[in-house]
């Protein structure tokens, strides 16, 4: 067991503070008037920005623009990243996702083709894998893909689709073979967002805002040449993307929620009821000390998952516990806080008194979502009972 | 003994349901809450004239001299359809004080028309240091000429914006004043707040040299007090049976969603974890039901375990109906997370509620002195 | 909505209590050397006389020797004893379970021959319903009831027993016909535990008491006379026992509930930590008090079960949520006590500095089992899936 | 970077296993606890041999002088099989303060016993009020003649019965003293307190009038804070690895135990509810052994946040072997309330490690000092 960075990684760490110190971006305040439109644009340049620097892509191949580092250097950036309070870069599902993906299935004209310009932000990916049908149950997809010639005819329902407003690719799951079992049948393919018969309607969530939207193809041309890995071997394609889903989340996570930790005790610091701070509170102090702990063994909990996964090369199916873990804690932490606030953690955006511009507010209503998105609570307990501890199927 | 409603009272919540689920349908509620204003001005004469408005009242302001329990019944449908608008404080918040600190004119003043429907109230209680204990708030009256002049801050007023006058509790000489403050009074001023429940507003209140006559005072000292306290333990008591009315309908429409929805070839309800998940929801909505209804009548008869009762069904329903949320959004997946889906509305009230006349701390600290310190 | 009680029922209570406050006899203080059939025979004394002063088996019929009063006065009855700490009578199952059943599904011969007895504790009752492999599948029982002429001959083992080794008679729930549907072909059959062939084994708790045995049955024979309602329809019987035990169980158990939660406010006013008692330390208010409205709403909510019970005659699936209330409530009672009392709240009876004899240190871990018994918790929560809230069957 | 053990560090802990398995089964465990002294001293020999006794100490001592991860691996093995006896207080306890206070004479006079196993020790700290503070002690030491005398009470003594000696904390002209008091020591006498955990005994020492010579003060005043501060990190770092290994033997036990009960004619670990249960313990005993190794490498590196590491490791600890019992019996159902079945035994271990070494609530304290007073 050592924890410890090599020079190189202290190095690489260095230096990317360094320069993240000298180019990130001033904040723009919670609450400032600005599209989406407006926003994407901004976090597109500062990806540009990034890429032009050498920053994107820390573990992705040398060839395909990136830096080919190991996936510890990619923590390293995540976590800098964040405790640089930088802004997410635009292409959040084209580099977290997809790029992987490409990288492990995709042929070399189909990383040469895509991978630069995931990496540059020239080109924008969304993904289309829930379905009305098909939520926990991602095998239930019905989106149809029929072979016509070189070409599939795609006519698709998907929902729950990030950044698909902006995206120029889409990486798709639908059903190829309709005869066969469930989980077989299903074919990942790359769709270009401007093809003729696409459509994006937003979805507005229960927080106000719009992050996600459904997604319509109505007799969508795609070439056979798209398909990443085979024809009708796309759920072990897809599978091993939402394997990486989980596998890099928690860097980043760690660092946001220390953040809102601290902003959290220095709240009680600076409240006063009944004549002293509310951090005096024994109470309060319990609570706060409790969800310190939680945060900190689940940063260790996802080092070590980290570590393992970078000597093991795959994320395993034991990961599924660091997102009950996150998206539990953050509901407790959050809760923690309304509490802690009263009745001006309930005030939103635009408030008068609104705490830090109604994050507190927002970011309450934000966590319902955490045990629902990249897999409910429910289903990753199933895939612990069976897949870790070797269970029978209980769905 | 009997737990369960009487026949007439019966009668009454069957009506309440009837009325509320024509009247008052989800749509309507969504239209109203994405206005400035969910407060709807004919649905509110339409309750009047049911007698509601006078419910709790005395007959000779034109109430209906019914009890807490009555008082529950119809609260709760309210909480079931999620009723927008300034009923709740005005008949539940300001009449109840009204009714406890006014003499005779002052009632025939402004009870009387809230019994009528024809005005609405509400009451400025905590400051900008959000404490529910009388001596934290500093806002004061202090006499001036035949009258009073009032200054000072309120915060989280709840429908202030639609009031047509507000029960303010000031200073006065060192002593808890409460004072009838009309809502066209020179120096008073209202501000939008923008909190989780779109259908019920809460604002700031400032008094900045508010003029108010000599029989604005309704009460002061220890008899201002005592109408205070028992004005908020009806105002907890209908927000309670409103909050178990609100879990009542989440779980119905978990369930029913639960029973259709389909994922790996099956209907979601048949899978234990989700089956679990309503089953807890069900134990927190009966309960915080039996919960509520003692508490209205021990209010009711005046028991000495009011206060304890009232305590106790605001800290169990506050966490309920937050847990009831959360599971039934759980339930509901990606859908229960989309605004266009009914969960977040009853799940906004259950947090508006939560935190609104005492949070489930202050109240528990309430119920800490009464069982510890009092023992 | 009127909970006052009549006249009649003030008088009632007020005579009881009377009663009681002559004639409870002092407590045996925990620790006590006693063995249990020492202590058995004192129970047996107590109950003697409470049937002698007319106070056993209030809501039973006159003509078994019973009061023939309503169930408010049975509750009334029981909060009383427990108001009053009155040891509990000797005969729990006959009373509790046994009797009511009996009641309702015996012949007049039956409730003759077997309810009098019951009451002045001249037969002792257990029950035999769990077996190895049917605990929470109550319908999984295998053990066999041959018919043979005029008699059954059965061959049984059964678990979970409580007073079998002082038991007179056992309830006893045997298969009867091992061709029909699992839920047909029980039988409810009164069995003299003297008879030839029954052997009681204890199981040790992890508590360290025996309030539980096996029970074997090796060729027993019993007269079909015995058999409560009908051959084959013992399914119908047991079931109604079992409701009974939820109906009536809640309402001693607030009283003792809200004896220990007192005893642990005074715990905290008189013990010093830091100077001051611990019931000023806000953190241990907020716990408290939330433990009391806890108790509070169940105490409520058992009162409005009770209600309808006594007004409808039958207590229904609904009472479900009431078994899980009361079991987890303890169990967080007793963490709480475990926090507050510290390394002192672990230490067991007859150690020195054990806290009101050791009472909390068993009585922490005793509540583990209040989860399981009477219908796991899972059990309860599949029951208001399926019959509360109509959710297909998941088990 | 690598979390996972190096491979002598898992060779240390392979052998371990296989070391404690052989030689430690759950009969013994059994046969052990149910005597008066549950400590096996041919078992605590085999351990010396294999160097486990003087595992974190300098070699001059006869220690192997390896590392807290090293230590943590060996403990973790150590609580998966419940063992029994003096090895923890020895060691983990008394050993590490030794070896943190005593000048190079008092360790060959004590350590070097301890390594070799020919020697039992623990330390005597909290009183009657439990508190983990030192300031609230107030045994005392006095000078007497060319040495000490020793009067006061401690509590909650771990493995007193069979030390041969004890760390005593005590005033000393009002400063912490640490001093050797021998087990034989004249007015030294250890009476038995009966708890939870049945394979390691507590007890209640008392001092009157012992008299010690001026070579058993190990050290006082700032450097016996800090000696004592250490050695309780090492001996918290050794209860939570235990804690860890005990929490993953109850998660086997109970899968094991679910997939060949059956109930409804299938096995109960086919049942969401069961598994969902059983994915709890696994996320708690995942998470607690992450939070344990951090611990082990923090104090070995002697980072500046090696205390907030430790105390998060037995608050975390703390509340997870207690779950993971209560779910390890829900589980296994009425079996699992069994004397007979080893759930139980688990679960004691756990509930006395939760309150040994400083209460959870104690160590969110000592959080709440570093992560929010300290900012």
């Amino acid at each position: 067991m050592d924890l410890t960075l090599t020079p190189e990684q202290i190095q690489f760490r260095d230096e990317l503070r360094a320069w993240l110190k000298a180019n990130v971006p001033a904040p723009v305040p919670r609450g400032t008037e600005e599209s989406m439109e407006q926003r994407f644009a901004r976090l597109r340049v500062w990806q540009r920005q990034l890429f032009d620097a050498g920053w994107a892509g820390v573990s992705w191949p040398k060839d395909c623009g990136g830096r080919g580092a190991s996936l510890l250097e990619q923590v390293i950036f995540l976590e800098e990243m964040a405790r640089a309070q930088a802004p997410q870069m635009a292409n959040t599902l084209g580099l977290g996702l997809i790029g992987p993906t490409i990288i492990h299935y995709g042929t070399q004209e189909q990383k040469m083709r895509y991978l630069p310009k995931i990496l540059s932000a020239e080109e924008i990916w969304c993904q289309g894998f829930s379905e009305p049908n098909a939520g926990s149950d991602v095998a239930g997809i019905r989106s149809d893909g029929r072979l016509d010639g070189d070409h599939f005819v795609i006519n698709a329902h998907k929902v729950w689709n990030s950044y698909g407003w902006v995206a120029d690719w889409c990486a798709l799951v639908v059903r190829t073979d309709p005869t066969a079992a469930k989980h077989k049948g299903l074919t990942y393919i790359l769709v270009d967002m401007k093809s003729p018969g696409v459509e994006v309607r937003p979805i507005r969530q229960m927080s106000g805002e719009s992050e996600f939207a459904e997604l319509y193809f109505r007799d969508v041309r795609v070439p056979v040449a798209n398909v990443l890995g085979k024809v009708n071997s796309g759920w072990e394609v897809a599978l091993g993307t939402l394997m990486h889903e989980r596998a890099t989340l928690g860097s980043s996570i760690t660092i946001v929620y220390r953040r809102m930790f601290d902003k959290l005790v220095a709240y009680t610091k600076n409240t006063i009821r009944s004549g002293r701070p509310l951090s005096e509170d024994k109470g309060i102090r319990q609570k706060l000390a409790q969800a310190y702990a939680e945060l900190e063994v689940f940063r260790v909990a996802q080092l070590r998952s980290v570590a393992r996964v970078s000597s093991t090369g795959v994320p395993g199916p034991e990961g599924s516990f660091l997102k009950i873990f996150w998206s539990e804690y953050n509901q407790r932490f959050q809760q923690l806080a309304q509490e802690i606030m009263g009745p001006y953690g309930t005030l939103e955006e635009g408030s008068p008194y609104a705490i830090d511009g109604g994050e507190w507010a927002y970011g309450f209503l934000r966590t319902r979502g955490n045990t629902i998105e990249a897999g409910t609570s429910e289903i990753q307990r199933n895939i612990i009972g069976h897949f870790v501890l070797g269970f029978p199927k209980s769905y | 003994m009997r737990f369960e409603l009487s026949e007439t009272q019966q009668l009454l919540q069957k009506t309440a349901r009837q009325f509320l689920t024509n009247e008052c349908p989800m749509a309507e509620v969504r239209k109203r809450m994405e206005t400035d204003n969910p407060h709807d001005a004919a649905l509110h004469k339409k309750m009047a004239e049911q007698g509601w408005t006078g419910m709790i009242f005395p007959e000779e302001y034109g109430g209906m001299a019914l009890g807490m329990v009555e008082l529950a019944a119809t609260f709760e449908q309210m909480g079931r359809v999620l009723l927008p608008g300034a009923f709740f404080s005005t008949v539940a918040l300001a009449g109840s004080i009204l009714d406890a600190a006014g003499n005779p004119e002052q009632k025939a003043k402004w009870l009387t028309p809230i019994c009528e429907g024809t005005a609405l109230a509400t009451a400025a209680l905590i400051e900008e240091s959000p404490e529910w204990e009388t001596a934290t708030w500093s806002a004061t009256a202090k006499a001036s000429g035949s009258g009073y002049v009032l200054d000072g801050k309120k915060m989280f007023v709840t429908d202030a914006a639609t009031a047509d006058f507000i029960v303010a509790a000031v200073k006065l000489s060192g002593e808890l004043a409460l004072v009838v403050v009309p809502a066209n009074a020179p120096g008073l001023s209202v501000r939008a707040l923008r909190s989780y429940d779109l259908t019920r507003r809460v604002s700031e209140v400032s008094f900045q040299g508010v003029n108010v006559g000599a029989d604005h005072l309704l009460a002061k000292g220890a008899a201002a007090e005592a109408a205070l306290h028992h004005g908020l333990n009806v105002a907890v008591l209908a927000l309670t049976a409103e909050m178990a009315g609100g879990m009542a309908r989440a779980l119905e429409i978990t369930t029913e969603y639960a029973k259709t929805r389909k994922q790996f070839d099956t209907v979601i309800g048949k899978f234990q974890a989700v089956q679990h998940l309503c089953a807890d929801m069900y134990l927190w909505t009966e309960s915080s039901r039996a919960a509520v209804y003692y508490a209205a009548y021990a209010l009711d008869k005046r028991l000495p375990e009011a206060d304890a009762a009232i305590s106790v069904a605001k800290v169990y329903a506050g966490d309920s109906y937050r847990e009831v949320g959360n599971r039934g959004i759980q339930v509901h997946g990606g859908m229960g997370f989309t605004w266009e889906n009914d969960m977040h509305l009853f799940y906004r009230r259950a947090k508006a509620s939560e935190s609104a006349l005492g949070e489930t701390a202050y109240h528990r600290e309430r119920l800490a002195r009464l069982v510890i310190d009092a023992v």
